[in-house]
């Protein structure tokens, strides 16, 4: 499936819950059953800047592909972590760089990403772009 | 709002006064439970300002023209009500800051130049908010002297035998918060002050969980200074106090440099101006220091020994509501506390619930609460921050004991 | 108001947004002439101010509920504005600080505990406000460093060739302002800001009295600091700008201490937050900021050019017809010029012109224009002044014409 | 006469003018006729803090009378200085501390005193009073 076709699957899920107490049930739900990120890449390095929630992000690229780990100790946030492993893990760089996470919007969970909110998600984002955005150019370099 | 109005028999009148309050927030009543951070302003205070920016704006002191000398005797009339607030000796004690933060690096910097040299020591202690750590930290590190830390209790009881140890004939000054931001502790100022004094060494009050709640009388207390902000008493953002003793404030170098704090300047020797004014370089805020005088204001014409007892209620109601949740842990259960509940749920980030309390209207404070120390203590990452202000209800804390069950259960 | 309008067709709208214009004063339609102590504020800064009072007020940053969030986002968003007011290369770059005088005391503090020592120079000009000397004084004094000064000559121009003659490898950086408060001189900043980049020297250029009046674009001009003051262009007092190029504000340590400039505190050691929240100490004047933010974007809406244009045309009416006047003197005839006239009339005293001109309505600052050494330049003791925005009429000036002779008369 | 029937006079005397020009022209003849203080006399030491006229005070204390003399450089203070030496000047100390200068307030020219006004008035009014205050208690030692 490509990145747009998980989104609107995302994006019609969150839309059978019209309460947004049900929307942030299903996010814990999905932060819940995010596996967790092998402690050894808990690590500071790893660490996402983000005054209040932390985000941890550990990536491997092969076969062309990155595969993204992720976590963070709220678990508000560990569900829109999950959410956005799902969109963006296992893809090209080129795929990544080329997508924007409106779900996000879409789902009416905008203010997650604003620029404003300390909860560290815009900042992965953007860390998960600046890998692929590496990643490109190294294989660009290799072929 | 029966059971509020019960115990504040002006409260609907007052919360008249705080347009604000009457909307709703993501779809709900809106619920303002962070008014350690910021408060709100009464329309009083509003208008006031309104006034001078329709009517009488000039840039004050040492003009001829009408709408200076306007605004220059209301600047003037803000800091003789500051002076009164506090029952200083003299206007010229009150000096305009832009908050709490600025007058503790005004204090840190001048008392410092003056007075701090190498091998010296500063007392804080380990409840402060940054604002009482770091320009104490720069200053020491710039002049050489040292940090020493009065600990807690996990009470939120300042351990007041440790003063004594800690104050030797290197101390040159002791800064503590009137009110901890986080554990609502209200400090025994009064005897932390005649402990430093018997020694005879200064002390600074960070009172910017005090001033909004409680009679302030810097000469009873005797402290050397007294700091608070505006915005965290119903005033305007960028507008603070920094009241300090004339013995201290005559010694002390000026702060910043520029207009007004001067006598005469030539590129050889400049020569500054009397206090206040040596402290108040450049065009102050005029405008939040009337906002801030229209705040006191406001606040003497309340009941006040009223207000006292029913923000005290609010407390114990909040407290006695929120220990019937399993799970959760109150931080900070010092006997004398002021309208402030710091707590976390086991197995729930303060993050989240902040989270989802907002979308049910409610608004506290979650995160580090600008006092990672505190945090350090009791080894927590963050916490939720519940605070008071005159206007709210024991029904709001109600909801906000609900809405917790209710948040409980999602997880 | 009919000369005026020709010059400036907006003119009636524009006087209009400004409430306070519109009234008697001592009995006498209002004409303010004071507008480089302070300008006026615009009913929309007003309103958007009252906006964020009535329905949207939490403390910013670090918070998880709406108000908080909206505050913050119209904090940033006011950031966001300044950068392009200034043409800055990210929004980092741009502090908010409380005024000009405090964005200038902390580069001086900042810039001057990373980059001076003993021996070292400073060079500022004899035309500066006192608060483009005194923190530099104050700094100079501290780190054991010299002041240099570029002298100007009775036309009010800066003797450009004595920079090159002033700067030496000692020169550590170099302040000067854009326009003169007293003289209304424009200098000529490119050429300065060359020719010390020439050497290698960065330069501070206080824009209290250009930014209210020109479009600034700090790219093209190559400043390394920048800074202004809200209440002199049609925002609120009590906040203010400095804007630094990255590369110097990442290596200046902090200014103050406190809240949201930190990463990390402990006693031990504190970690400091990134640019621009580490020179952002204790809880920013964001109702201020919102208010400045109104106010760009007021001006932001005004046909500029227009309004460069008329203001030219009133100095250079008011000019024209000030020199009729028999004895009057004008301080300060540089062919590139401000809205700013001083002079003094022969035999009359300053204090005694600016009081009856008060009774006529008339609002000018007298005094020393906190300039002393642009007084003993001329070796005067006071000045009359008369200052222009783009809300004042030629027949105001015209009024004032009328008054200094009538006023004449009576010595 | 008393301190009181001479500012009942000055009172009168500017109550004849209707126009606010009037009562400054006035005020400026005063200024005009006020003899200069003795140059020896104007010196920093004399000087009244004022931020933008100044006003130089000297007094002399002899048969129980203090006689003051004074100078402005702005011609309204002046005026202003000369009135006020009309009523305090070769008086009692406790005559001088008995008395407030009402007659700037009534006869409109309230602001002048002001303490937000920088002209100095109100300090030179202050230091003569301090001065009266001095000599009562010296004559009051002395007897
Ligand atoms: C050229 C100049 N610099 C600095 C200042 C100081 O500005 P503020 O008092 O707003 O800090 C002024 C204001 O008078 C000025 O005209
Ligand atoms: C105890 C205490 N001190 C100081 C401050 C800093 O106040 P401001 O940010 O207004 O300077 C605060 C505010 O959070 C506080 O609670």
């Amino acid at each position: 499936m490509t990145i747009d076709e998980i989104q609107q699957g995302i994006i019609e899920d969150f839309s059978a819950f019209e309460d947004w107490m049900d929307k942030y049930s299903l996010l814990i739900e999905l932060g819940n059953e995010l596996a967790p990120i092998d402690p050894k890449y808990k690590v500071e390095s790893n660490q996402i800047r983000g005054c209040q929630s932390r985000v941890w992000l550990h990536q491997e690229f092969a076969d062309g592909k990155i595969t993204f780990e992720a976590e963070s100790d709220a678990l508000i946030v560990k569900g829109l972590v999950a959410l956005l492993l799902k969109i963006y893990s296992n893809r090209t760089p080129h795929e990544i760089l080329t997508s924007e996470p409106r779900f996000i919007d879409e789902i009416g969970l905008r203010q997650h990403l604003s620029p404003t909110r300390s909860n560290g998600l815009l900042a992965m984002v953007k860390q998960m772009k600046l890998y692929a955005l590496a990643y490109e150019k190294i294989s660009a370099k290799g072929n | 709002m029966s059971i509020s109005i019960h115990m504040n028999p002006d409260l609907f009148k007052i919360r008249k006064d705080f347009p604000i309050l009457d909307q709703k927030v993501n779809g709900k009543p809106f619920i303002y439970l962070d008014n350690a951070a910021t408060s709100q302003r009464p329309q009083q205070v509003i208008d006031r300002m309104n006034e001078f920016s329709h009517r009488f704006n000039g840039n004050i002191h040492r003009a001829t023209h009408f709408m200076a000398n306007k605004t220059t005797e209301a600047f003037e009339e803000s800091r003789e009500m500051v002076r009164n607030y506090l029952n200083a000796v003299e206007p010229a004690e009150i000096i305009f800051t832009h908050g709490t933060t600025e007058s503790i690096n005004l204090v840190a910097f001048s008392f410092g130049e003056a007075f701090i040299s190498k091998g010296d020591e500063v007392i804080v202690t380990e409840m402060e908010h940054h604002a009482n750590i770091v320009p104490w930290q720069m200053m020491c590190e710039r002049r050489g002297a040292g940090l020493k830390i009065v600990p807690f209790g996990d009470n939120g009881v300042l351990d007041l035998d440790q003063i004594d140890k800690l104050i030797t004939d290197k101390t040159r000054i002791l800064a503590v918060t009137h009110v901890s931001n986080t554990l609502g502790t209200v400090n025994p100022i009064t005897e932390i002050i005649a402990k430093a004094h018997l020694k005879n060494v200064p002390v600074l009050i960070d009172g910017a969980q005090a001033a909004p709640h409680f009679s302030i009388d810097v000469q009873a207390l005797d402290c050397d200074f007294y700091a608070f902000s505006g915005h965290k008493m119903y005033g305007p953002t960028g507008i603070g106090v920094l009241y300090g003793k004339r013995k201290w404030l005559d010694l002390m170098p000026p702060f910043l440099g520029g207009g007004e704090m001067i006598d005469r300047v030539t590129f050889s020797k400049t020569t500054y101006n009397e206090i206040p004014y040596k402290f108040e370089a450049g065009t102050p805020d005029y405008l939040g220091a009337i906002g801030l005088g229209a705040a006191i204001d406001y606040l003497n014409r309340q009941d006040k020994p009223m207000i006292e007892r029913y923000e005290r209620e609010l407390l114990l109601e909040s407290t006695l509501k929120l220990k019937q949740i399993d799970g959760l842990k109150i931080y900070g259960e010092a006997p004398e506390k002021a309208g402030v509940v710091s707590f976390n749920i086991d197995g729930i980030h303060p993050f989240d619930l902040g989270t989802l309390l907002d979308q049910m209207g409610i608004a506290v404070r979650t995160g580090r609460l600008c006092a990672d120390p505190v945090m350090d203590h009791f080894g927590v990452e963050n916490m939720v921050r519940a605070s008071f202000a005159f206007y709210n209800t024991v029904e709001e804390i109600e909801a906000l004991y609900i809405a917790l069950i209710r948040l409980k259960a999602m997880f």
